[in-house]
Order: structure tokens, then sequence, then C-alpha cells
């Protein structure tokens, strides 16, 4: 079973690195979305401050529905998803192995980002403890949650747009609690932002539980 | 003891019946062909006995395990070589054989001499799959079924789109198969070619068995 | 009576809305009553014998 | 199209039973109208507005009743495979998702002269109710995206479990969110509400419930019924299919 995980997750981001779509792509596109809302707000610098946090948590929003595409497109472009119920990997090897690669992609547009906000948005990190603990946390459950979605939608027309439908309301309690961690961690609100770990912790063990009883059902019916 | 045993199996794409009820009964060492205009099923058929096809009525039983309740049991004894290459195009040939056979368990080591029976070339195996003549990407994806040494073979169109030395190396493959025991169980449209190569004519169409000749 | 105006605008639009669904919801059901074959309409066979 | 004349075989998803429900949801509408805008009292806070409740509560009762049932019925498809059950859950989707655009519309017309405002970010409810939305748009996304039967079913039924299993933690993490909310702590228990106002109230779910149970039930034989239009002819297509056989018999493939 983890050996199967760790075959999965690896051959994934073998494929990333290869392809280098996170890299050449969605790094610049989560940069340009952090200059966007820069040059949204800038005009006033208090408000930019204060609305850091979040800013950087929907723009990991959006990096994720096109992480999870992405994630999902490698194995149906040619059949492999057949194949991988031929070879007789566990499914949920196959889910846990394809949620482990999205999230270490996701962490690592994560560490870029934060720079992103030190140097643009001029954020201060009070407990980079903190920041490390939100991002780890929060990105299990967003990558459970996508790669189980991700599966959900991959037999269907339409995926790219019935993705983020279903995708961003699931995805609606980690933008609010990472966000509160951040405002938390940068110092820019007073609230404690442990205790929201907390709630991204039972967000990532629920949804792991729930991709893992149902992502084999997704693999066998389509 | 039969490999596969189909009885009245209806299966249905959507709800349209591919399969309209087919029986058929194959024997260990046999190379069947399965011939017969497009749609007419076979390509349904073949995924059945895969154990990837869910069937509406009637029984499948392929090397004596039902292909629903006993699926996981089906899928590792075959290997299937459909219209998908199940290649990942960014990983190279290598790579891609290397995978497939860790996934199967199947010993990694086999994978350098199927791809020597295949005859892809040296040169070609740190390739990214992407970079693939459609025959070459053909005969890797074969390798990966030869790497799992299947006791079922089930070939959808092998020969399309492979030269002629291709074709040779294949109808050489499921000889050898057969010989060591294994079943074969082709759909081809190259009538001239499978002909001779199979002990047995079966011809589908509107989803049913309408002839099965033995050689 | 204060707020009238929220008043007729928060009841109208629910029983407007919930009757249009219901309206919507009988002319499916016309529409597909009157294509399936009459033996074909099981809920309906069932219905009388109880 | 012929349609059938003899009368025993409705063309319609009518039946007695539907038609005793729609004459009490009638009944109990002009009942619910009468002592709506003439019969409770007004609110020595909110005035007049307090009628609004009248509808605003049952739906939202009703919305949280119809996604639990298309829970249900989602947990009984993936369990029993019964396609009973996922006509169930898909048709009470339906039906929720239109209560629950109703919560939302009158709790928003009734926010506005009480609270002073059409929306409220800080309120647990409102925020949870819109996400609860949200997801179950989706899920008739899903289901609307076709393909096969039984994979559509799979697909959307697991929707509804993730949206059901998340949509407490969305509460209780809007809950946090802002430490405050809007709504009163349930006036219903603190005895709070004049006896009429209450009963009306409370025949207000009640008229809403038999309006449920209804359409419910017109809805599910929709359901039936376009399954059937789709499946029904099985053997019919099954004997179109073996005859392809016959006519390009001979015909190979060129």
């Amino acid at each position: 079973m983890w050996r199967d995980v760790v075959l999965v997750a690896g051959k994934d981001l073998r494929i990333e690195w290869r392809s280098r779509v996170t890299f050449s792509q969605v790094v610049p596109f989560a940069g340009l979305v952090l200059v966007l809302f820069g040059f949204a707000l800038d005009a006033n610098r208090p408000v930019l401050e204060r609305a850091t946090s979040g800013l950087f948590w929907i723009t990991i929003m959006f990096v994720t529905t096109l992480a999870v595409q992405r994630s999902t497109s490698i194995e149906t472009t040619d059949g492999a998803r057949r194949a991988l119920l031929l070879a007789g990997v566990e499914p949920v090897a196959v889910f846990a192995g394809k949620a482990a690669a999205v999230a270490v992609q996701l962490l690592a547009v994560e560490l870029v980002l934060v720079g992103g906000i030190v140097v643009l948005y001029g954020a201060e990190i009070d407990s980079f403890l903190l920041v490390v603990a939100t991002c780890l946390v929060a990105t299990v459950g967003i990558a459970a949650a996508g790669t189980l979605l991700g599966a959900l939608v991959a037999g269907v027309r339409a995926r790219e747009t019935v993705l983020p439908i279903l995708l961003l309301p699931v995805l609606a309690p980690v933008l609010i609690g990472a966000t509160r961690a951040f405002d938390d961690a940068l110092g820019s609100v007073a609230v404690d932002g442990w205790a929201w770990i907390g709630m991204l912790a039972g967000f990532g063990l629920i949804n792991l539980v729930l991709g893992a009883l149902s992502y084999g059902v997704l693999l066998e019916e389509t | 003891m039969s490999i596969i045993a189909l009885d009245g199996v209806v299966a249905l794409l959507g709800r349209f019946p591919a399969l309209a009820g087919v029986d058929l009964d194959v024997g260990a060492g046999e190379i069947v062909l399965l011939q017969g205009p497009n749609g007419a099923g076979k390509s349904t058929l073949l995924r059945v006995c895969a154990g990837l096809q869910r069937i509406e009525s009637g029984r499948a039983l392929v090397l004596e395990h039902d292909v629903v309740s006993d699926r996981a049991a089906v899928r590792r004894s075959v290997g299937l070589l459909g219209h998908d290459t199940a290649l990942y195009d960014d990983l190279s040939v290598e790579e891609n054989l290397r995978f497939w056979a860790r996934a199967s368990r199947v010993d990694v080591d086999a994978v350098d001499g199927a791809l020597d029976r295949l005859g892809v070339a040296d040169r070609l195996r740190d390739v990214p799959v992407r970079h693939l003549s459609a025959g070459q990407r053909r005969r890797t994806a074969l390798a990966a079924v030869v790497v799992r040494r299947p006791r079922l073979w089930l070939l959808d169109e092998p020969h399309a789109g492979l030269d002629q030395q291709g074709r040779d190396l294949i109808d050489g493959l499921v000889r050898q198969a057969a010989t060591a025991g294994a079943t074969v169980l082709l759909a081809s449209h190259e009538l001239d070619r499978t002909m001779g190569l199979a002990s047995r004519h079966v011809t589908v169409a509107g989803g049913t068995i309408t002839e099965d000749r033995t050689i | 009576m204060t707020h009238l105006g929220y008043l007729l605008v928060g009841w109208g639009v629910s029983l407007g809305a919930l009757g249009l669904y219901a309206v919507r919801v009988m002319q499916r059901g016309r529409r597909a009553a009157a294509r399936v074959p009459a033996d074909r309409r099981r809920w309906l066979a069932a219905e009388e014998t109880s | 199209m012929t349609t059938p004349a003899s009368s025993e075989v409705p063309v319609h998803t009518g039946s007695t039973t539907t038609r005793l429900l729609g004459i009490a949801v009638l009944v109990g509408l002009v009942a619910l109208i009468l002592l709506g805008f003439f019969g409770a009292p007004k609110d020595d806070e909110q005035a007049d507005a307090v009628r609004l409740i009248f509808v605003h509560v049952p739906s939202a009762f009703l919305t949280y009743a119809a996604f639990s049932v298309t829970a249900v019925g989602s947990v009984m498809w993936l369990w029993k495979r019964s396609v009973w059950w996922d006509l169930v859950a898909h048709g009470s989707a339906e039906i929720g998702v239109v209560f629950c655009s109703l919560t939302l519309f009158t709790g928003s017309v009734w926010g506005r002269p009480t609270w002073n405002t059409y929306w409220d970010w800080g309120d647990v409810r409102l925020v949870t109710t819109l996400i609860l939305l949200l997801l179950m748009v989706g899920y008739l996304a899903v289901r609307s995206m076709g393909g096969d039967d039984s994979a559509v079913a799979t697909r959307s039924a697991i929707v509804a479990l993730i949206a059901a299993v998340n949509l407490p933690i969305v509460n209780r993490s809007v809950e946090w969110w802002f430490d405050r909310t809007l709504h009163q702590k349930s006036s219903l228990t603190d005895g709070n509400l004049e006896d009429l106002t209450l009963f009306t109230l409370l025949l207000g779910v009640v008229v809403w419930s038999l309006f449920y149970v209804w359409v419910m039930i017109h809805r599910f034989r929709v359901g039936w019924l376009e399954r059937e239009l789709r499946f029904g002819d099985l053997d019919l297509a099954l004997a179109q299919r073996r005859a392809e056989a016959h006519t390009i018999n001979d015909g190979g493939d060129r």
C-alpha cells in the first residue's frame, strides 16, 4: 500500500518535473494574480496590508483548480485510469499518491507566494512557525478535497467549469481558517491562529477519509 | 478448463446495448480472431473479458473468476492493449514501463527484454513518449503487456499503425504466447494477416456473435 | 401595516416561485407521461391497486 | 404520440393521494395567509416585518429537510444501488435548491427593515446557507452533465456526501470567523414569541412540508417516467441492436 502511494506520487511529481507546468505556468499565474490585486488595492496601503492573508489564500484556491485539473488529466488523456485498475493498484493508494503530489506542488507555490507578499505587499512575518504550520495543514485538506473532486469530474463533460463550482465552496472553510491563521502570523489581526489550525486539521482529516472511502468507487465508474 | 466463458452477456455503453447477448467459450492456448464491422461490439467484448465493463445481464467468467464479483483476480491475469496506449506523455519509454511493471508487481528487470522483443531501439528508451511515432508508441504499449506475462491476452487492433516489421513481430509474439499456454483474443480488421494466425474466427455483428469457425 | 412593500415582495416571490416550480414539474410529468407507453407507467399501476 | 384514451392510465403525474395533498396545501395556505397577515400580532421591535418569518423559517426548515433527504438517498444509492433512492435524492435536491434560494431571498428582504442590511457576512446561518446553495447547485450541475445513468448517480451521490460532511465545518468556521451573529438565538424556545405568532409559524412549517411531500411525489414520478423513456425500451434497443447483425452481415469492414 505505502509502496504504491510512493510510486504514484513519485510518478506524478516526475511528470510535473519533466513538463514543468507548475513552474512555467502556475507560479507566474499566481504571481500575476498577486500583482493584479496589488494594482486594484494599492491606492490604499492599509487596505492592502489588511487584506494580504485573504489575497494569499484566494490565489492558492485559483492555483488549486489548475493543479487539480492537471493532476486529473494525467490519468485521463491516454486511458491510464483503466490501466491503473488493471495493474491492481489499490484505489486508496492512487488517491493518497495523487493528493501527496498535488500537496507538494501547492507547497512549492506557497513558498514562492510567501516571498511575494513580503516583497510586494510589505507583509511582516511575526510567527514564522505559524506560517509554516498553516501552509502544511491547510494544504493537506486542499489536496485531499481537490484530488477527490478531480476524480469525480474526470468523466464529466465540461469538467473545467464543473470543478471550480464544486471545489471552491467545499474549500470555503480552508479559505476562512487559513486566512485567519495568517492574520495572526502576520500580526495584522489579533486572533488565535493556532485554534484555526485545529479546524484546518479537522477539515483535512475528514476529507482524507472521505477521499479514501470513495475514490475507488469513482475510479470504477468511468 | 475454459479461459473465457460468456453466457448471454448484455453490456450497455450509456444507454446503448453494445453487447446484446453474447455466448462464447474459449479454451486454453487458443488464438481467437474477432472480426466484424466498426461498432459491432468487439472492443466492449474485450473490456468485459478484462473485468473493466459492467454487465447488465448474463454471466462472464474469465479464468474461472467472475468478471464482476471477482474482478481484481481477472484484471491481474489479463493483458489488454486497447485503443488508448495508457502511457504518460512526459515520461520516457523506460520510465513508463518501469512504472507499470512496479504497479503490476511484476519483475522490473523484464522491461529491457520486453522492449528488445518489441524492437524498440535503445536510443528511444530515454525519449519522452510524447515524441514517439504512433507505431513506436504502440510497440511500447505492447511491451507493457508483455512485461505482465498475462495468461489471457486481449489485443484490440494490434496491427494498426505498425509497419511490416512491427506486424511480423506481433504475429511472432502472439504465436509464442499461445505456445507457452496463454490464450489470445484479438480484434482485427487485417483479415488477410490474422486469418492465418488465428485458430478460430469469430464474427461479431450487432452486439452478437453471428459466426464461429474453428480452423 | 408597516413594511408592506417588503412583506408583499417576500410573500409574493415565495409563493410565486413555489407555484411556478410546481407547475413546471407537472408540465414535465405530462410531457413525459404522454411519451411513455401506458403499460410502462408502472407507479400508476401500483397506485391503482393500493 | 398516441395518447391512451382509457381513463385508468392518466397522462399526468397526479393521483388521488396527490390531489388530496394538493387541496390540503391550498387550504393551509389560505389559513396561513390570513393568520400571517391579520391574525398574528405585530412584533414590538420588528413591527409588521415579523410577518416575513412565516415564509422564511418554513423555507429554511424545508431546505435542510430536503437536503437531508438527498443525503440519505445518496447513501442508499451507494449502499443498495437502488434507483428508487437515486430518484428521491435527485428530486429532493432540486426542490431543496428552490427552498434554499427562497430562504436566502426572504432572509435578505427581512434583514433590510430589521437589521438594516440585506446581507451580513458575519452571520453564520446566512453564510452557511449560501455555501449550501452553491454546493447543491454544483450537485445539480454534475447531475445535468449526462453520461451513464449509474455513473451519474454515483458521482452525484458522492457530491452530496462531500457537501453533507463539509457543511458542519463550514458552519463552525463561519461561527468562529466573526464570533458573532445577527440571528436571534432560537426565538422559538426562549418564550418571547406570542402564542398566535408561534402557532402561525408552526402552521407555515406544516403547509410547506405538505407542499414538499406533494411536489416530491410529482417530481419522483417525473423522474421515473423520464427514466422509463430512456431505459424502459431496453428490450426494443436489444432487438434493434441484434437486427444490425443481419443487415450488414457480409459487408465486413472496408
